[in-house]
């Protein structure tokens, strides 16, 4: 009886009250801290004692020869593989590690994949509007309306990678870099504090190229950003700070110059270069 | 194609030519009585009820040949429920408010039956059901042809018990409602005559259950306990074939412990390797061995219309037989083929049946039968051992569960009832408005 | 906020849906005066017998709605629907058989007659309630959908997709068809409910109450055609479309797929549920083989025959195979299954799309459109 | 038996002087013709005591007649009173041989036949005398099956002639099964002593005796009764245990083999084959087939069946794939459509061209009976073929897949079609042949499943739900996983059997692979690395 009148009595919010989006906590440092986390696939390590740090606002690029663990890392920070042991902090409040996908992306992290993934049976503009930040929750999803603002907001984003004339088309037309630019156009639409770029530029050409670099290096200050790349040229037009993964941990880290001229970097990337 | 193919366009050829005959006016300017054939001809039930199909043709091709009935034609109407009881309910709709068919040959299983009940009750029509059923049942609207279970289990139980001397009983059977009251008939007949509890085992199994092994394991050892033990099997259609195999495999024969079955007739048999099953037992009210000049003459008939010299003949195939010389006889008394002239007319018509004797409509919708015990042979016929001195008259209502104690049916007037309550001296149930909404 | 402006009324406004309102409901009154008003010899009277057969057609047609919400928005392929359907049949049946009190044979004024039958000597506990209207209609929506909260949320929290889900989805049904055979279940084994008097006191055999029955398919079907409409027009529908093309991407973007699964799926049991609500007093009766695992292969048919991902394709397939079905059992009862297996054989490989993708691509060129929007449908 | 024998002589004297009269020549046929003459009764007893006579007539056909009256082919023309024996009794009519003079007469027609019926207890009894006729054959086994058949059906009468047979036996296990024949009579007449000769056998004859006398009135005897029993239960524990193993191994097995050929065209190629239920039907009719063509070797029928059970569902299968399937490459889920229409056609088909009922299959002589490991324990034979049957097909198709070109090749198209396609193999030949020998393989099943159950229109519809079920509890397009599914769910579901039923052991493993695939969302055994992911 007494349990009972306790639980009415306490004044508890209940996790479905609580708000979507909780703010970030950076004032006692790095936005993402990544630390010794390691995973196997079947005895393989695929990322091995990896400590990384992103910090409010850099724009990071990670590079390293396939197969060095890139997008197991993206994956352990999107909540869709759990490491099998290590800490990852979003901010200094959130643990990200016990999150699962949804929770981890209201908190502000948006991910584009490597191979561009959009709804291929929606519409240019109806993608866009399911990454708008927005109440994501079952029933406000149902009876949602698109407000004025919100359209706005859109055509903004449809001007910004270019697809304004491609509104109405469905995703599944697109071409493979106009497909590129929507992804990135969907994580613009999220308003995310920190962007995680698998290839971005894969399949564009220069000039589009030029104008990607253009808009990640736009977002960095406002946004933290973490692009993983493969083509150097592109990495060393954006890049402030470069990290090189090799065999799931980090093999060096520091200016575009510094990692370049790093003997063990050379040593790793001579070799498999080629492929890349 | 079906074997019965080529004989419709010769059918239909014949009737053309009569109709442009100038001798024959009768057949020629009425409308064709139509019979309704309401068997699976798809789905899991064709195995048994397409034969009952082709019986029915059968029977209605001869009877045009002797002239057709009241000077008419009769046209069969076929349709396939497919196995489908609801597609029953509708297909019995279809053939009574779309067609217009004067009676209705069909079903196999209960479900299917009882799916149809309500229609032909609702739409006023004639229904033969020609295979052995659980009972409880008693429509104004249908003729049961096949056996209640006095009429086939609880025999088959007394020859058990006295001829061979079997003092421990394995109940087995499929779950669904025939084998369940059958075996509650039986249990409640065996404790009446000493049997200890201890000495019944009762088993169910799934539709088309293929996997014997623990339940033949478990029957071999209920009968190493130093009595008599028998099988009493009213396992359903598919199924025997594997129970029996596992059987003979387990070195189970019918020497040590025999096997009763009531769902297993000459055409199960066409589909099993029967040298194992020598001396298993079925109990039926009809055998294709019986030894009778009609029946040889049936048989051939059968033969001959099927153009398959192996082709079997079984008991729902003489159901058909008797009910549908039932109904023409009864057509002829009333002078009619509208249903509440024939349905008075029929109590008490009586016609040959195939072994030697005559079946009689009873008050209650249920026709009398003699009661045939025969053993397995490797050619997959039966042997006789046992019969009834005299025809069994069928009991809608077992007198060995305790709600139907007191049920009896009859359908004449005035008590035109098919459950009266005889404690309480009223007809219970829904028949009450039934019939006073008749009248 | 306004009425009209509401997530619920959105399909009122959509072309498509006033076509098929339009469509449904001139249907439905036309059969019912031809049944009523056209004397029974005419050639353009409608008998009850096709009513009721109409009506059948009709809840099967919401049923294949229900399958499709799920299947073509949500790209989950349920091979279990029949499941729900017979859910919501038998609390519907024993809510008739409640209904028959001491009519039964045996004239047991409680106990229904295959109890008796067994020897029961009281209800059990499930049976209870089944006597009040409003208990047994809702049950109708809780038992499917209870039986979908459960089984959806094991399902979608594992994450378990695709193929995998199709076949414990078979599993489910399959069981619970094994369950309802057996006779201690208390539902009447293998012969099921039957033999049904009359429902909210009408006369189950009356004319006028098989007609109610048909018209009351027909506004089921219009309501679940709206409901799912709606739900498939507003951003929910979109994010399911979302989960059904790129699950992974949805998740990344903040949407709790499962739960969008879990509420699409529940929606759709329950349209199933009160399908075979409707379903059962036409027919007459409800036994274990609704529960077949054929019996939902065959509803995924009807859906993608007529057009996966329309909602009204899954109604004209329903309605062309059940139609279908009918004739040739009549017509060629020994060749029907040959008639029926060559259509599903045709039709998917001549027809991928379905009747509704050739009633478009017909649309289309009429209108020469060039606009490929509407072209790309959904890849499985 | 000499008791018998003196009584029977006397008789036949009598019956002899009383027919004293005929020819020299005819007079073997008239002792022959008395001693069936007295087998035309309608009295069983009687029916008994003519069967003695015949047995001790010494007459040189005696055991001919038993046998074929013991067949129901001894009959007798009704008009002339003629016994024959009839040769083949399927049909109406039969080809007979007198009785006799051993004579071919031609066919007669069934009606003009009557038979000489016999019950289950002459049949005993018929058993009884041929196998005491049996015990005098120089063949061990022939004398082993006898002395076995005997145990539990051994008359008062029979036990002194036994008793000096033993003595004349050379064979120890002919002895011992006689000893324990005799014992388990003078049981019954309740000497004590007999326990010690029954005791440790496992056989269900002797435990049925023991059961009967440990209720017996005599405290002595049931108290010893008893311990014999309690000492046969605790062996049979453990017998009871492997033997659930056995069934459950052998479920499995039937399970495997109708799912491999499945976890081929579906797991591996993707397309999900509904008419594959159909595809082991049209192997099991192939059985039947070859039964028809080879009348009376359905030994060599059966082994010539899984040739050609292979090849007629791998040819339905080719014109399967290139008839539809090749149409919907990429479109999985229509592929369950069109094979569903096709398993419609495929069924009705059997239905209109052969039959819609059940076809027999006959088990050929060495697949019949069982391999007795003791006497409590004894494997089925069919079974046992079928489970040695489904590991061998199992380990030739991973030989297949593993070891072949063919293999490599389904391995490179399933992987990445287009990837194979420019590195020359040509994906559209692998495709039929993949799809022909996972249909080839649901032949062979078909062939095994031909002596478990019935081959009829149906057969499919029953394990296509199964065979799915097992390829998804394994593990989509991987064929261990299906071979360690079948397996465990078959040992699963009887090892449930005997507690729950065996309608709610079904439920029951449905429910479990329900859970299971929760907690492994892609089977026993998922397919690796990130392109398995969606």
């Amino acid at each position: 009886m007494n349990l009972l009148r306790e639980m009415a009595n306490r004044d508890r919010v209940f996790d479905f009250m609580a708000p979507a989006r909780s703010p970030v906590d950076v004032r006692h440092g790095p936005i993402l801290y990544l630390e010794d986390v390691s995973v196997s696939f079947d005895g393989f390590r695929a990322i091995d004692n990896l400590n990384l740090t992103i910090d409010d606002g850099e724009l990071r690029c990670i590079i390293g020869p396939n197969g060095a663990g890139k997008t197991t890392m993206m994956d352990i920070i999107t909540g869709k593989t759990r490491p099998d042991h290590g800490s990852v902090w979003f901010g200094s409040r959130h643990d990200l590690l016990t999150m699962n996908e949804p929770e981890i992306a209201s908190l502000g992290i948006g991910r584009k994949f490597q191979k561009p993934t959009t709804f291929e049976a929606l519409s240019v503009f109806e993608n866009l509007e399911l990454a708008m930040a927005a109440d994501k929750r079952l029933w406000p999803t149902l009876t949602a309306r698109l407000s004025g603002e919100a359209r706005e907001r859109i055509d903004e984003v449809l001007v910004t990678i270019g697809l304004a004339e491609h509104r109405d088309r469905l995703a599944g037309i697109l071409s493979h870099g106009q497909k590129q630019w929507l992804e990135i156009g969907m994580l613009l639409m999220q308003r995310p504090r920190l962007l995680l770029v698998d290839e971005p530029v894969a399949g564009m050409t220069e000039q589009e190229m030029e104008r990607t670099a253009e808009l990640l290096t736009g977002l960095a200050g406002r946004q933290s950003v973490v692009v993983v790349e493969h083509d150097m040229g592109f990495v060393r037009s954006i890049a402030r700070t470069v990290t090189v993964l090799h065999q799931g941990s980090v093999l060096a880290e520091g200016s575009m110059d510094q990692v370049s001229s790093d003997p063990k970097v050379v040593e790793v990337y001579l070799g498999t270069e080629e492929d890349a | 194609m079906s074997p019965n193919s080529p004989a419709v366009p010769k059918r239909l050829f014949a009737a053309t030519l009569l109709s442009l005959a100038v001798s024959a006016p009768a057949v020629a300017q009425e409308d064709p009585i139509k019979v309704g054939i309401l068997h699976s001809l798809s789905g899991t039930m064709a195995i048994s009820e397409s034969t009952l199909k082709d019986t029915m043709l059968m029977l209605i091709e001869r009877q045009n040949e002797q002239g057709g009935l009241l000077g008419r034609e009769l046209e069969p109407v076929v349709v396939d429920p497919a196995s489908d009881w609801p597609l029953f309910a509708e297909k019995a709709r279809q053939l009574l408010a779309q067609d217009e068919v004067d009676v209705i040959f069909g079903n196999w299983t209960s479900v299917s039956r009882k799916s149809v009940l309500p229609v032909v009750e609702e739409l006023d029509g004639l229904l033969f059901y020609p295979v052995q059923y659980e009972g409880e049942e008693s429509s104004e609207n249908v003729f049961y042809t096949g056996a209640a279970p006095n009429q086939q289990a609880i025999p088959a139980v007394d020859y058990l018990m006295n001829e061979v001397g079997v003092e421990r009983w394995v109940l087995a059977g499929t779950d669904y409602v025939y084998p369940r009251t059958t075996n509650k008939i039986l249990e409640a007949y065996l404790k009446d005559h000493g049997v200890a509890d201890d000495d019944i085992m009762v088993n169910y199994t799934p539709f088309g259950h293929a996997d014997w092994q623990n339940i033949v394991s478990d029957i071999k050892d209920f009968g190493s306990q130093g009595k008599k033990t028998a099988v009493v099997s009213t396992i359903n259609g598919d199924a025997n074939v594997p129970f029996y195999r596992e059987l003979g495999n387990q070195g189970i024969d019918a020497a040590d412990i025999p096997v009763v079955a009531f769902s297993v007739g000459e055409q199960e048999l066409s589909g099993i390797d029967t040298a194992p099953l020598v001396g298993h037992l079925a109990a039926w009210n009809y055998f294709m061995s019986v030894d009778t000049d009609t029946n040889y003459d049936f048989i051939d008939d059968w033969i001959d219309y099927t153009g398959d010299e192996m082709a079997v003949t079984n008991d729902p195939m003489e159901a058909h037989y008797i009910g549908f010389n039932m109904w023409t006889e009864a057509v002829r008394k009333a002078g009619t083929t509208e249903v509440d002239a024939v349905k008075d007319a029929i109590i008490g018509v009586s016609v040959p049946n195939l072994t030697g004797g005559y079946a009689t409509m009873m008050p209650n919708h249920h026709i009398t039968k003699p009661v045939l015990i025969g053993e397995i042979q490797d050619n997959g016929q039966f042997s006789i051992v046992w019969e009834t001195p005299s025809t069994v008259a069928g009991d809608a209502w077992s007198d060995y569960l305790p709600g139907s104690r007191d049920l009896i049916s009859d359908w004449r007037a005035p008590m035109r009832c098919g459950n009266y309550n005889v404690v309480e001296g009223s007809c219970g149930g829904g028949a009450d408005a039934e019939v006073a909404s008749a009248e | 906020m306004l009425a009209s402006r509401s997530w619920l009324s959105r399909p009122f406004r959509e072309r498509s849906t006033q076509i098929f309102l339009g469509v449904l409901l001139a249907a439905l009154a036309v059969v019912t005066l031809l049944n009523l008003v056209v004397p029974a010899g005419h050639p353009l009277h409608v008998s009850t017998y096709t009513v009721t057969l109409l009506g059948k057609y009709l809840s099967f047609a919401l049923l294949a709605v229900a399958l499709d919400l799920v299947w073509g928005y949500l790209g989950i392929l349920s091979l279990g629907h029949g499941a729900f359907f017979a859910l919501g049949g038998y609390a519907m049946g024993m809510y008739l058989m409640r209904q028959i009190g001491d009519r039964g044979v045996y004239g047991d004024p409680v106990l229904p007659d295959f109890m008796v039958f067994l020897d029961w000597d009281r209800l059990p506990w499930y049976w209870h309630g089944f006597d009040m209207a409003w208990f047994a209609f809702l049950m109708v929506l809780l038992a499917p959908g209870i039986l979908a909260l459960v089984f959806g949320f094991l399902a979608f929290r594992s994450r378990v997709t695709g193929v995998y889900l199709s076949i414990i989805t078979q599993a489910l049904t399959f069981a619970l068809m094994l369950a309802f055979f057996r006779n201690e279940m208390g539902f009447g084994g293998n012969n099921g409910l039957t033999d049904f008097k009359e429902l909210l006191g009408f006369d189950l055999r009356g004319d006028a109450t098989r007609l109610g029955l048909f018209l009351a398919s027909g506004v089921a079907l219009a309501l679940g055609y709206v409901l799912c409409r709606a739900i498939v027009a507003s951003k929910l529908g979109r994010v399911s479309v979302a989960c059904r093309d790129a699950e992974a991407r949805t998740r990344f973007l903040g949407y709790r797929v499962e739960r969008v699964q879990l509420f699409v799926f529940v929606v759709s049991a329950m349209l199933a549920g009160v399908a075979g609500a409707l379903y059962v007093p036409q027919v007459g009766i409800i036994n274990p083989g609704e529960f077949s695992p054929i019996f939902s292969i065959e509803v995924v048919l009807w859906v993608a025959l007529g057009g996966r991902g329309t909602l009204y394709g899954a109604v004209i397939g329903a309605l062309v195979v059940n139609y279908a079905k009918t004739v040739f059992t009549g017509v060629m009862p020994e060749a029907w299954l040959f008639a029926l297996g060559g259509l599903f054989v045709v039709v998917t490989v001549l027809l991928p799309k379905g009747v509704a993708g050739l009633l478009e691509t017909l649309r289309r060129r009429r209108d020469g459109e060039a606009t490929e929007t509407s072209a790309q449908g959904a890849n499985s | 038996m000499r008791t018998i024998r003196s009584l029977v002589q006397g008789l036949l004297c009598l019956v002899v002087i009383g027919f004293a009269a005929p020819a020299a020549l005819a007079g073997a046929d008239d002792e022959g013709r008395t001693l069936l003459e007295a087998l035309d009764t309608d009295s069983y007893a009687a029916k008994g005591e003519a069967v003695t006579a015949i047995a001790e007539s010494g007459h040189p056909r005696s055991r001919d007649w038993l046998e074929a009256l013991l067949d129901g082919k001894l009959q007798r023309q009704e008009d002339t009173g003629r016994f024959v024996v009839v040769l083949a009794n399927r049909g109406r009519h039969w080809p007979v041989r007198d009785a006799l003079s051993d004579e071919e007469l031609g066919e007669m027609s069934r009606r003009d036949l009557d038979r000489i019926g016999i019950n289950n207890a002459l049949r005993g009894r018929l058993q009884n005398t041929l196998a005491l006729l049996d015990l005098r054959t120089p063949d061990v086994t022939a004398r082993r099956e006898a002395a076995r058949d005997l145990l539990g059906e051994v008359s008062p009468a029979m036990v002194e002639p036994l008793t000096a047979l033993v003595e004349g036996e050379a064979d120890d296990e002919v002895r011992r099964l006689l000893t324990q024949a005799i014992a388990i009579q003078r049981l019954a007449q309740g000497d004590v002593g007999a326990v010690e000769a029954l005791s440790g056998s496992l056989n269900a004859s002797v435990r049925s005796a023991l059961s009967a006398a440990a209720r017996s009135d005599d405290a002595a005897l049931a108290e010893a009764a008893r311990e014999a029993l309690a000492g046969i239960e605790q062996k049979l524990e453990l017998n009871g245990g492997l033997e659930t193993l056995y069934f459950g191994l052998s479920l499995g097995s039937v399970l495997v083999l109708a799912a491999i050929g499945l976890a081929i065209t579906f797991g591996v190629m993707g397309v999900i084959n509904m008419a594959h239920g159909e595809l082991i039907m049209l192997g099991a009719y192939t059985t039947w087939g070859m039964q028809q063509l080879l009348p009376g070797q359905p030994g060599l029928a059966l082994l010539l069946s899984i040739p050609a059970g292979f090849l007629v569902a791998a040819l339905a299968g080719i014109v399967i794939e290139r008839g539809v399937i090749q149409f919907l490459k990429g479109r999985p889920l229509e592929t369950l459509l069109a094979t569903f229409g096709v398993s419609l056609i495929l069924q009705q088909l059997v239905r209109t061209l052969i039959s819609p009922l059940n076809r027999t299959v006959v088990s050929p002589e060495w697949m019949s009976g069982s391999l007795m490991i003791n006497e409590g324990l004894s494997l089925t034979l069919n079974r046992l073929y079928v489970l040695g049957f489904a590991l061998l097909v199992f380990a030739g198709l991973m030989l297949v897949m593993r070891r072949t070109r063919l293999g490599l090749e389904v391995r490179a198209v399933t992987q990445n079609r287009a990837m194979a396609r420019s590195m020359g193999i040509r994906a559209n030949r692998v495709d039929i042949l993949t799809f022909a020998l996972g249909s080839g393989v649901a032949g062979l099943a078909g062939v095994a499943l031909s002596q478990l159950t019935n081959v009829g229109p149906n057969l499919g519809q029953n394990y296509i739900i199964d065979s799915f079920m097992v390829v998804v509890f394994g593990g989509v397009g991987n064929l261990w996983g299906t071979l360690v599914a079948g397996l465990s769910l078959g040992v699963i579901n009887q090892v449930l059997e005997p507690w729950a039923g065996a309608v709610l052991a079904k439920i029951l493993v449905l429910v479990f692979i329900i859970l299971f695939i929760q907690k492994r969302p892609r089977g026993l055994f998922p397919q690796k690395g990130r392109a398995a992911e969606g």
